[in-house]
């Protein structure tokens, strides 16, 4: 069976200054209640890894908010002003990545490749600074995995071991990172007995869980 | 009829039945209104559902069902949903027939810059550069001029979203194809003269012969 | 709807000398009425791509003992006896990739990546002949995508429209292949009305599925 | 006993409470008999289980649930099926936390070769340079010499399976650590003596003190 701590517990494992992956499209599919004891813990200076930092105030956004992430890797900051403030104002630095690039950086950290091999970018500024790699005389750009101290994801369905299930388009980045962390976090909507969730359905074996989040009280 | 409505009928034609296709948020989203439900038409969006459909009745919407833009939608049955990575596979690896999306500015080559203006607006690709890199057609929706400047120029001043050509430029005055032998002016909008285009646009456009007035797809919301 | 085809119709859209995906870990998880139909058919030549060849006039067996296959690239081919025959008698010219390696290579085919950073391999005989890219002093081999003609896979449950979901170990190269190939043709146990298998369980979108063979009569 | 029951014996105890381990066809498998059902030790095979278990009864196998070698096995409560990408994600991306397996030599600098012997039997490598070269440790399960002739060397002659070292080698005579100062022997195996180990052993030992007899995990099938 996994630990399974409230997420002010959780919050505890993760010092000042760690790397986080958070799960979640524009906050759908992230983990919120453990992101509103985060931005509550006054913890800070984390990196963060993820698709977006979804509106002001919300989900990704309260960290935001919280002044708590001082470097950001994501693909999309344009629904949230206050990560573009704090951007120009030069309090977070923030490194944009094409969203497919993004995701497979983060799956080469979590399969153990050397890095990603993608046309996307190729001769464009989101390119500069990074190799181009020549293949039978094409271009490819070469872009570095990703990993992180911890991922914090969102489920709709966990185990007791921490088999996880995901649920419509709030799975997006959540079983990539999953696999790319040191410490996996998850916060799941149902928690079930061992043997409920079928073998096929699981999407992230629990094995590489670490802690699940209690439900609400 | 207004300028999207033009554009929306007009890219709705290039669309292929049961072909799978990207629907940019805001004016491109629009285009799957004239669209045929019985083309087979697929569409998809990246943060990860192949068959996505219009909004859901009032009250009936689902907070983990939702477009790249973050909006609740529905799904077609047989909808499928996949992960980022799956997703971007789609769209990487040239399964995305066609991807419709707005513009800054386009230019001669073809070129598109739709991400970014530096010092101004920093909202990040996104999804964008992997689109219009990965899809086999990209078609750009946009109006033809912004606050009455022209967005179709000799050379995109903003950082370019890819090195890869466009497929076609719709806009409400003129159906644009880029070629090797640069803007090929395909089409003119209903009521539109060529030199009013013309006038619109700062990229020398190449014109063959009569240009005919665009058809537009018939089907309404 | 996607086309629906009896095995020895589907077979003739596949031309001699065309390269196969074809699914399945020592048969279980092929298409099995697919590739009696194909061996059946005295068509030859072909590139197969697939992790083995099964048992000897078992599964991929059986385009083996039929001499349809000139090249073969797979993981492991010591439980066909036969393959390893055609392969010393110079019938059939057998490229050996690690496990690993073959299927991130089928991956990145289908996902448009220009190739596949691992260190599995490196050193050995396994990468000779292929390129190792230093990156911040580490070596990785670089392995090549690949892609084929025609994807044959089988999968438990399709739908009028191909979605595809998988059971059990029968899941393993079956949707990988069906990204990287041209034209896929998919063989299930069952093929039920469009809505039947909920968005969360298909791990094939339909709209990369070409073909569907119908049941059996 | 048997030989590889002591081999197996040994073996189990190496492996670590709630952890994911791959056992090898043949001999490897075979570990699984002495570990304790409630330590949590998760065995997952290549073709993409987590959560393998013994052979299920006569008459109840399933033709789509098999091992790496294609024999019908069983599943825990909570097991997990995978496709062959997220399969060797989970073993090349370090979350394995060890590879048992059988070698046809290792040689003095932990080097390890189990795929090949050129010319005579070529059967492909599958899975075994994957795990040996991204399992958080690679333990040879063996017997130390095949029909007298040992497999323990100087140096590999055939080829090699990675050039990642090996983290332990147990035999039916010994347990054996290479490190940075070569081949340590860590244990004999019961009535064993230093001198046949050495005997059976053309690879140079490294013995520091006393060479205690090995202990053997308490499990039984």
């Amino acid at each position: 069976m996994k630990p399974h701590l409230k997420p002010e517990d959780a919050v505890n494992l993760i010092p000042d200054g760690a790397s986080l992956m958070i799960g979640g499209f524009m906050g759908v599919g992230s983990p919120h209640r453990l992101l509103d004891a985060l931005a509550a813990s006054g913890k800070r200076n984390f990196t963060v890894i993820a698709n977006d930092t979804a509106r002001p105030g919300y989900a990704i956004g309260k960290l935001i908010r919280a002044g708590a992430v001082s470097r950001l890797i994501a693909s999309h900051i344009g629904l949230n002003p206050e990560t573009q403030k704090g951007m120009i104002a030069g309090e977070i630095d923030v490194e944009l990545v094409p969203q497919g690039t993004l995701v497979e950086r983060i799956r080469a950290g979590g399969y153990g490749l050397g890095g990603v091999l993608t046309k996307t970018g190729l001769g464009t500024i989101a390119a500069e600074g990074q190799r181009t790699i020549d293949i039978d005389g094409e271009q490819w750009v070469l872009a570095s995995p990703l990993k992180a101290d911890f991922a914090l994801i969102a489920a709709d369905q966990a185990d007791y071991i921490g088999n996880l299930q995901y649920q419509l388009t709030a799975t997006n980045f959540n079983p990539i990172m999953a696999m790319a962390a040191e410490t996996v976090i998850a916060e799941s909507r149902e928690i079930l007995p061992v043997g409920m969730i079928p073998p096929d359905i699981v999407k992230t074996p629990g094995v590489i869980v670490d802690y699940l989040i209690e439900r609400a009280a | 009829m207004k300028p999207e409505e033009i554009i929306q009928r007009r890219v709705a034609l290039e669309l292929k039945p049961n072909t799978l296709v990207n629907l940019g948020i805001g004016l491109p989203t629009g285009v799957a209104r004239y669209i045929d439900p019985a083309a087979g038409i697929l569409f998809e969006s990246e943060n990860g559902i192949v068959g996505l459909a219009a909004k859901p009745p009032e009250g009936m919407d689902d907070p983990e069902l939702t477009d790249a833009g973050g909006n609740t939608v529905s799904a077609i049955p047989g909808a499928a949903t996949i992960d980022s990575a799956v997703s971007f596979g789609l769209i990487r690896g040239g399964h995305l027939e066609a991807t419709v999306l707005g513009a800054l500015q386009v230019d001669e080559e073809g070129m598109l810059a739709n991400w970014v203006v530096p010092g101004k607006m920093v909202p990040g690709m996104g999804g964008a550069m992997d689109l219009v890199t990965g899809a086999r057609r990209v078609i750009v929706a946009m109006n033809h001029t912004a606050k009455g400047a022209p967005k179709i120029v000799p050379k995109c001043t903003l950082p370019l979203t890819s090195i890869r050509r466009v497929s076609l430029i719709v806009t409400d005055m003129a159906v644009i194809e880029p070629t090797d032998a640069g803007l090929v002016l395909r089409e003119r909008a209903p009521g539109v003269t060529l030199e009013q285009i013309v006038a619109a646009t700062t990229a020398k456009l190449v014109v063959e012969g009569e240009v005919p007035e665009m058809k537009l797809g018939v089907g309404g919301a």
